[in-house]
């Protein structure tokens, strides 16, 4: 419990966790085989230790971190749901772990197929004609999107769209992508019920629109109620619409993207699909399709042929490629075993009770704290702690007294149009005990905020630290251990 | 059946039902055009137990010659090496899989604290000031290097030597296309003792004022160990950035580009620990000299201390990410490779020092006898002079494509055949010889390359 | 090479002896005679390396023919039931399994609690008032039943049916050899509705005064379900314990032994969430009504409370171990199965009440189908009349050590075959099939034996 | 962290955290085939609850459990060592998992092979001739040892061999199993050395003693320096002598038990051959025996023939079966990794450090603490709290403190002969660091306990739970959850 040191604090010249085989082969001289300007001068301060010492370090590390195995992460814009334990066990299968990607077809048909079925799997959730697996997480899926809008584009050679629209209350990363991709990003503002303003919508629409990126349910966990006629003004002008699937949860089995008239999509493997989100990643962001679009998808592409299934890299429109390989496989994998275990009442039954679950806890707080757009959710549903904070304990304070309680807190300060904003997404996988233990929590938060907010201010004061320095660590960047 | 994962009950569904003042779940979704509202099941197949499952699966995995059961001297890029148990055991603990981005800091200690550790690791690896968290892999990780050159000098140029991985070239060539930038690419020597390597007469002609960055790759994708300082040289004259692309293990035993005069350090972490999962998911990783730190992409923990003074660690300079500065951010990504770089963190932990040594210069022992018995075996030509390390280039009496398929039937995995990526390399060979693998093996390919190349089987 | 289990370098060792004042470690072992102290080193192989010891033991595994890649049809008192996947994450985690017994109770309220709940859910299954934290397997916990309940009534001679498991018996008869008890065997019907059960006759005329217990296991060794009431009947009549043997599986749909009159309810807790492992660990259960209590062996958990109220659990009733009572202990047992009851604990609680039943009542339904698909091939014949559980008795046409040897070559693992253990059952054969047999492979074992048995191959 | 509900108590009526195929035969009606009184009346009360909830719950049980992976965890006699992570990965492959042990040599030529290999190891380890596997402890090794004593005076027409001598210094499980088998108990004193009394042992000989059980070094940590005396005295006067083996970690390589004259000698795989403890077990104790034993042993014996390994039951003087089957296999398939990874050097090395780490802490608190026996000790040593206990703070006490510091305590009140007993086994897998740092912690509780006695008795203080009632739980006892 004491101990905090770093793996490099605990090193001791000579000591040793590793074991190799001897080698059996005849030993090279290095220092003859290379000139030597090649060669190391200093080793590099890897630290020296046992394996005892690896394990208990990092089992103790592990201990003061907070997963969805160890309680409640309603992580709005993050779907922390359950990540079920044959999902991991499925894609730690040797005959998965231990492919070489390059092995060519013969010699992977398993891993293949599982894509191709991914593919029509995901393009049936979608509603979309193709998925490529390739992108490894959401923004790169918007990324392999926005290639695609721009390739559409100058496949026909409209070269004068430049720009993509994305709402104010987008997710950061869609305006990121749209840059790196080379677009001018212009933002829209929401309308008082917290959808896309129809009229300012209208105004920016010309034929220097490459395309608009929304998520629906949007960040506020509201449905886009006119997404047809959106999805009909952006393409009379000639734009496409690109799908923002991080809120994909709310809907499967329900509505589709491909039926609300969006041309790409993509879909969080490790958000919607189950697959554990690691510390911060791997992900898995595929995107699919309409039809028009599938000759610009990445190469390779999956196919089928008779029995068989191929790589084809003759795809003369395609994009190229945006990553290494065919994606992200072992999550894939996991995604996979989600939708095979789950079936196709199970997504939709998942979808219903993540929101029904964020409507409960959505009533039960109504009354304590301000809810700008307060009508029926998706999802995931933003409070606002104004009134908490006019009397001095902020969102933030909030959230590190949830830690206290054992929570992890919600999303805060985001979307950025809520002032002090909290967004919550309990999930589907959470039972009603729980939500109700949480809304308790929020509820005394609530009153204690107001009769003595300066405890908020306090805390967490029951985790491994207490509340840490973020401007310290900006100012003075201390980003690595040094001997 | 009810789906194990989901745990309230019919019966508490309509009580919560009650509560928020409705009759059914269908009325949540009124905000859904009723046009919209699918009216039939997802033609998905229908569900299975986690048994069937199992069966299923395995199915597909046996329809796949892997690893484990096949014998493998495949590389470019992706390498079969020594993984240790201990390794699993860690990254399997639930607090750590099931966490996400540590925003929470103080209840993610555990994380931040690996992921500081995995910067520091990475950092002393390439003689670099500062590394990032992870980013998607090492052909995402050198866009992100080529995209910070240019915003930094405001050039928009970058000479790429084509004895870099073809796979980031492809991605290179693909993610820059309407960036605006350009690309050069540089062609090897194909005779001489250097062989092999970035030919820098057509290098030292690429450059100038337009240059805004230098990208090799050492060892490059043949494996050979290309000399960075002389390329360094050529880029400062110039006023441009040396990206280098390098590969951990390799570090073990060669200097550190940061010490030869690279800008950026780029590379792919998989060998550090991660298994090939058939190409996903990798590591990408990103180190740089104290200038470029504050235009780093991806994330970045710092330490720091707590209320009480204690030492800490937090996701820090987020002033430069996407979910603050949108459009202006260094980088699009959110999700990176965390657990791949805890992956590494961990296997790096237990080789040490020494251990690390140890697996390269057995990569280097036993390339050196794979390539010596195969040239030994006369149904294989050379092709380059320059020493390698683990990889090598050879060309086989038969096609490499015709020459993996009887490999395979003796459940060995053959080389690389390098005619898709290198015209001027048709009909050669690249094999990778990992310290996995040991003199029976070895001696095996090479009888087997020998009788199938003289017509035996 | 130093090993990387043994941090302390040689430089630390060093400093270590000067603390201890000697020169070397071998004066550390001077009270050693000196003829004692070896001179040479163990001949034992040289060691391996991680990855070595991988590939020689699955050399070793793929010399097996194991129940994943092969179709089980065999029980005789182990089952091939499915897992669910969630137990091994469970069971794996660190904390648990690199603990030992809970000595220290503050710090190990985990497998206290978890022990509790396993305490809970054997005394629940069986109907009994309490249960212990587990013995060795189903059979030292029914010969520490035996020991109890002659120690209980001061009797010595135990009544024990045929029909119990074999396995059982044997054990019962070399633990006691020595010990004064006698046992006496009773038969089973061999014809009639109720053949294969408990000969009731017999048992009432072994009965007397001296008798300490009646055994009787249900479904017995030939999967039947016994008449534990009419047995405890019998029993109560000369004032003698009823213990009962039985499977936990199948206390999803058969009433509890408690409830029938049985004083200890013993048995094999493999089938609950447990691999077969080639028949160990196994996890033996040991429940008593009220006045057993603590006469029990093994560890017992209880509920207290710490010093400020709050719930906890600690090992309790100590006073009957042999850590304190030494000769005059209820039992020798120390070391136990703690981590297999951890598992029945996780398994059950996964399957849950509706679980339970379902694996219980697909157990019947899928050796009821697979009962009359053999007699349907006409090569093999009935044996016994009475309604079983899971396993039955069939007599096939040619030698069951025949027929499975034919039967492996189709991955099929057939029936024990119960010549070994019952001469008047020579020829026959005990199928169990459990619900993770789906109807195509118990057709495929129906068709096999047909063409097996009608000499086809 | 505030939930500390039973499972139970988490039951929620309907929900489910099972996946079962869907029967694909047809439903039998089982109250027509079974009599109603045969089939359950009331359905036993196992909890209802989803995966998550398992899941979630068991995670926190495991965070309020320590194990060698946690820490230092010094519990005398058990060998608490580290337990290397491949010796888990060996265990658990399908290949050995999903082994049913009924199948018959012909589809278990691996299994048998390894437990071949593991009878000759552990012959060679120990200097016996032939090794059985199949007992599951321990305890039930002396069981077996004892019947073998047994059976081999019975064997010779001996029947008035009784007893069996046990020092007073021995391990509980040792009388006890004498008295399951049905020997008489006779206990003899030790000397003022801490070792047997030869001239008590001299004393109790004679021709009604069937053997004498010893552990060496002894549970004081102390070799029996006249051990060929003693083995002589006994074989003389016709008894035989059994090595209690949990010890065995002090000498591996060293000195061998059969070298010192005794006949059987059992070996706690769970102790010195590194395979987990969980949290009670289960282990594994395998015994050992001399050439003229061998016929004794338990059926069945694994034999090799050409090169096929058969399961030999045909052996009229066995003492039959102690065990269902062949032992705790998969226990012993983590020591045959240990052994096979550790080679005859790295065995001897691991003996060595471990008798070095143990002879360096004695040396560091022989001036604060109390060691009774206090000269070179093998692999422990036990040390007295007497003093400590005169001003108030007993062992219990030091202990109960130690586990606020991060620490498992050592074994306490064993051996029952030293008073306030304290025995510490590092083991060789623990660092210099670690001592030092469990060093700090003993001399900072032994100043304590001189100056502020009180605050240990209110240890521990920062562990899940307060000091525990063990008296409360004893009288009343509460054994099960009820409704
Ligand atoms: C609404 C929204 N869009 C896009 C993303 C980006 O996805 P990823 O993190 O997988 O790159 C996120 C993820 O946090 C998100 O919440
Ligand atoms: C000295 C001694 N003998 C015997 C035993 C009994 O071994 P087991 O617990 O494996 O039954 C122990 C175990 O604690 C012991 O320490």
């Amino acid at each position: 419990m004491r101990d905090e040191r770093l793996i490099f604090e605990k090193s001791v010249e000579g000591r040793i966790g590793y074991s190799l085989p001897i080698s059996d082969v005849p030993k090279v001289n290095i220092n003859s085989l290379f000139d030597g300007n090649l060669l190391r001068e200093n080793s590099p301060e890897i630290p020296e230790v046992s394996e005892v010492d690896v394990i208990r370090h990092y089992t103790k590390l592990s201990q003061r971190n907070f997963g969805v195995d160890s309680g409640f992460y309603p992580l709005g814009s993050c779907t922390m749901k359950y990540n079920p334990k044959i999902n991991e066990d499925m894609a730690s299968l040797d005959g998965f772990t231990q492919m070489h990607p390059l092995q060519g077809p013969e010699s992977s048909q398993g891993c293949l197929e599982l894509l191709y079925r991914m593919d029509r799997y995901l393009s049936e959730i979608l509603g979309m004609e193709k998925v490529t697996l390739q992108p490894a997480a959401g923004a790169q899926g918007e990324m392999t999107g926005l290639m695609i809008i721009k390739a559409y584009h100058t496949s026909r050679n409209d070269h004068k769209r430049v720009k993509i629209i994305v709402p104010d209350s987008s997710h950061g990363t869609n305006p990121a992508s749209a840059a790196l991709v080379g677009f001018e990003v212009v933002h829209i503002p929401s309308d008082e019920r917290g959808c896309v303003d129809i009229n300012a919508l209208k105004e920016t629409l010309d034929d220097t629109v490459a395309g608009l990126m929304l998520t629906n349910p949007n960040t506020l966990g509201l449905f886009e109620e006119d997404i047809l006629e959106i999805s009909r003004m952006v393409h009379e002008c000639g734009g496409l619409l690109y799908y923002d699937g991080a809120n994909m949860n709310a809907i499967m089995g329900i509505a589709r993207p491909g039926d609300m008239g969006f041309d790409i999509a993509h879909v969080n493997l490790h958000k919607t699909f189950s697959t554990p989100h690691g510390g911060g990643g791997p992900g898995s962001g595929p995107i699919g399709v309409a039809k028009e679009l599938v000759p610009f998808l990445p190469v390779p592409v999956v196919e089928k042929q008779d029995d068989c299934y191929v790589l084809d890299y003759d795809r003369p429109l395609s994009i190229g490629k945006v990553k290494s390989f065919y994606g992200n496989f072992s999550v894939i994998v996991r995604a996979f075993s989600y939708i095979m275990t789950m079936g196709p009442q199970g997504l939709k039954e998942a979808s219903q009770t993540a929101v029904l679950n964020a409507n409960y806890i959505r009533k039960k707080l109504e009354d304590l704290y301000e809810i700008p757009y307060n009508r029926t959710c998706m999802h995931e549903f933003v409070l606002s702690a104004v009134r908490q904070a006019k009397n001095g304990a902020t969102a933030l304070d909030i959230a590190k007294s949830l830690i206290d309680r054992g929570y992890h807190p919600p999303t805060i300060y985001f979307p950025l149009i809520v002032k002090e904003a909290m967004m919550v997404e309990p999930t589907e996988t959470e039972s009603p005990e729980t939500l109700d233990q949480f809304i308790e929590a929020m509820r005394e938060l609530a009153k204690l905020a107001e009769e003595d907010p300066e405890s908020l201010k306090k805390a967490p004061r029951k985790a491994h630290v207490t509340r840490l320095d973020e401007v310290k660590a900006a100012r003075t960047p201390v980003l690595r251990w040094s001997k | 059946m009810k789906s194990s994962y989901i745990p309230a009950t019919k019966k508490q569904q309509e009580e919560m039902l009650k509560t928020i003042g409705i009759k059914s779940i269908d009325e949540l979704f009124s905000a859904i055009p009723d046009q919209l509202r699918l009216k039939e099941d997802l033609n998905l197949p229908d569900p299975l137990s986690e048994h069937e499952l199992k069966k299923q699966t395995q199915e597909l995995t046996n329809k796949n010659y892997d690893a484990s059961r096949n014998v493998c001297f495949l590389g470019a890029g992706i390498y079969d090496h020594i993984i240790p148990s201990a390794v699993s055991h860690i990254t399997s603990r639930q607090e750590f899989y099931t966490s996400y981005t540590p925003y929470q800091a103080e209840m993610s200690q555990g994380i931040l604290q690996a992921m500081f550790e995995f910067q520091t690791m990475i950092a002393e690896l390439t003689g670099m000031d500062a590394a990032n968290a992870s980013l998607y892999d090492g052909a995402s990780a050198l866009y992100e290097a080529v995209i910070l050159a240019c915003r930094y000098n405001n050039r928009n140029e970058v000479v790429v030597a084509r004895s870099i991985n073809p796979e980031y070239r492809k991605v290179l060539a693909s993610v820059l296309r309407h960036s605006g930038i350009e690309i050069k690419e540089i062609d090897f020597y194909c005779e001489g003792d250097k062989s092999g390597t970035v030919n820098l007469e057509s290098l030292r002609k690429a450059l100038s004022d337009k240059t805004s960055a230098v990208v090799i790759q050492s060892p490059n994708f043949f494996g050979i160990v290309e000399d960075l300082k002389a390329t360094s040289q050529m880029a400062k004259e110039v006023n441009a950035l040396l990206i280098a692309v390098c590969d951990p293990i390799s570090l073990g035993v060669f200097e550190a580009p940061g010490n030869l005069g690279a800008d950026i350090a780029v590379g792919e972490g998989q060998p550090l620990g991660n298994p090939m999962n058939f190409g996903g998911p990798l590591l990408g990783f990103f180190a740089v000299k104290k200038p470029l730190i504050r235009r780093m992409p991806g994330r970045i923990v710092g330490e720091t201390t707590d209320s009480e003074g204690k030492r800490g660690f937090v996701l820090t300079l987020q002033a430069r990410e996407q979910h603050i500065r949108r459009e202006k951010a260094t980088s699009n990504i959110c999700t990176n490779q965390a657990m791949c770089a805890l992956t590494a963190t961990v296997y790096l932990s237990l080789m040490g020092k020494k251990g690390l040594y140890e697996v390269a210069s057995q990569c280097i022992d036993k390339s050196v006898y794979a390539y010596n018995s195969l040239l030994n075996t006369n149904s294989v030509s050379k092709v380059f002079d320059a020493p390698f390390f683990r990889e090598f280039v050879v060309k086989p009496a038969i096609h490499p494509k015709k020459l993996n398929d009887e490999l395979l039937k003796d459940n060995i995995i053959g080389g690389y055949d390098l005619s898709t990526d290198y015209p001027e390399l048709k009909g050669c060979w690249l094999v990778a010889v990992t310290e996995k693998r040991d003199r029976a093996e070895i001696d095996l390919l090479a009888d087997r390359v020998k009788n199938i190349c003289q017509g035996g089987v």
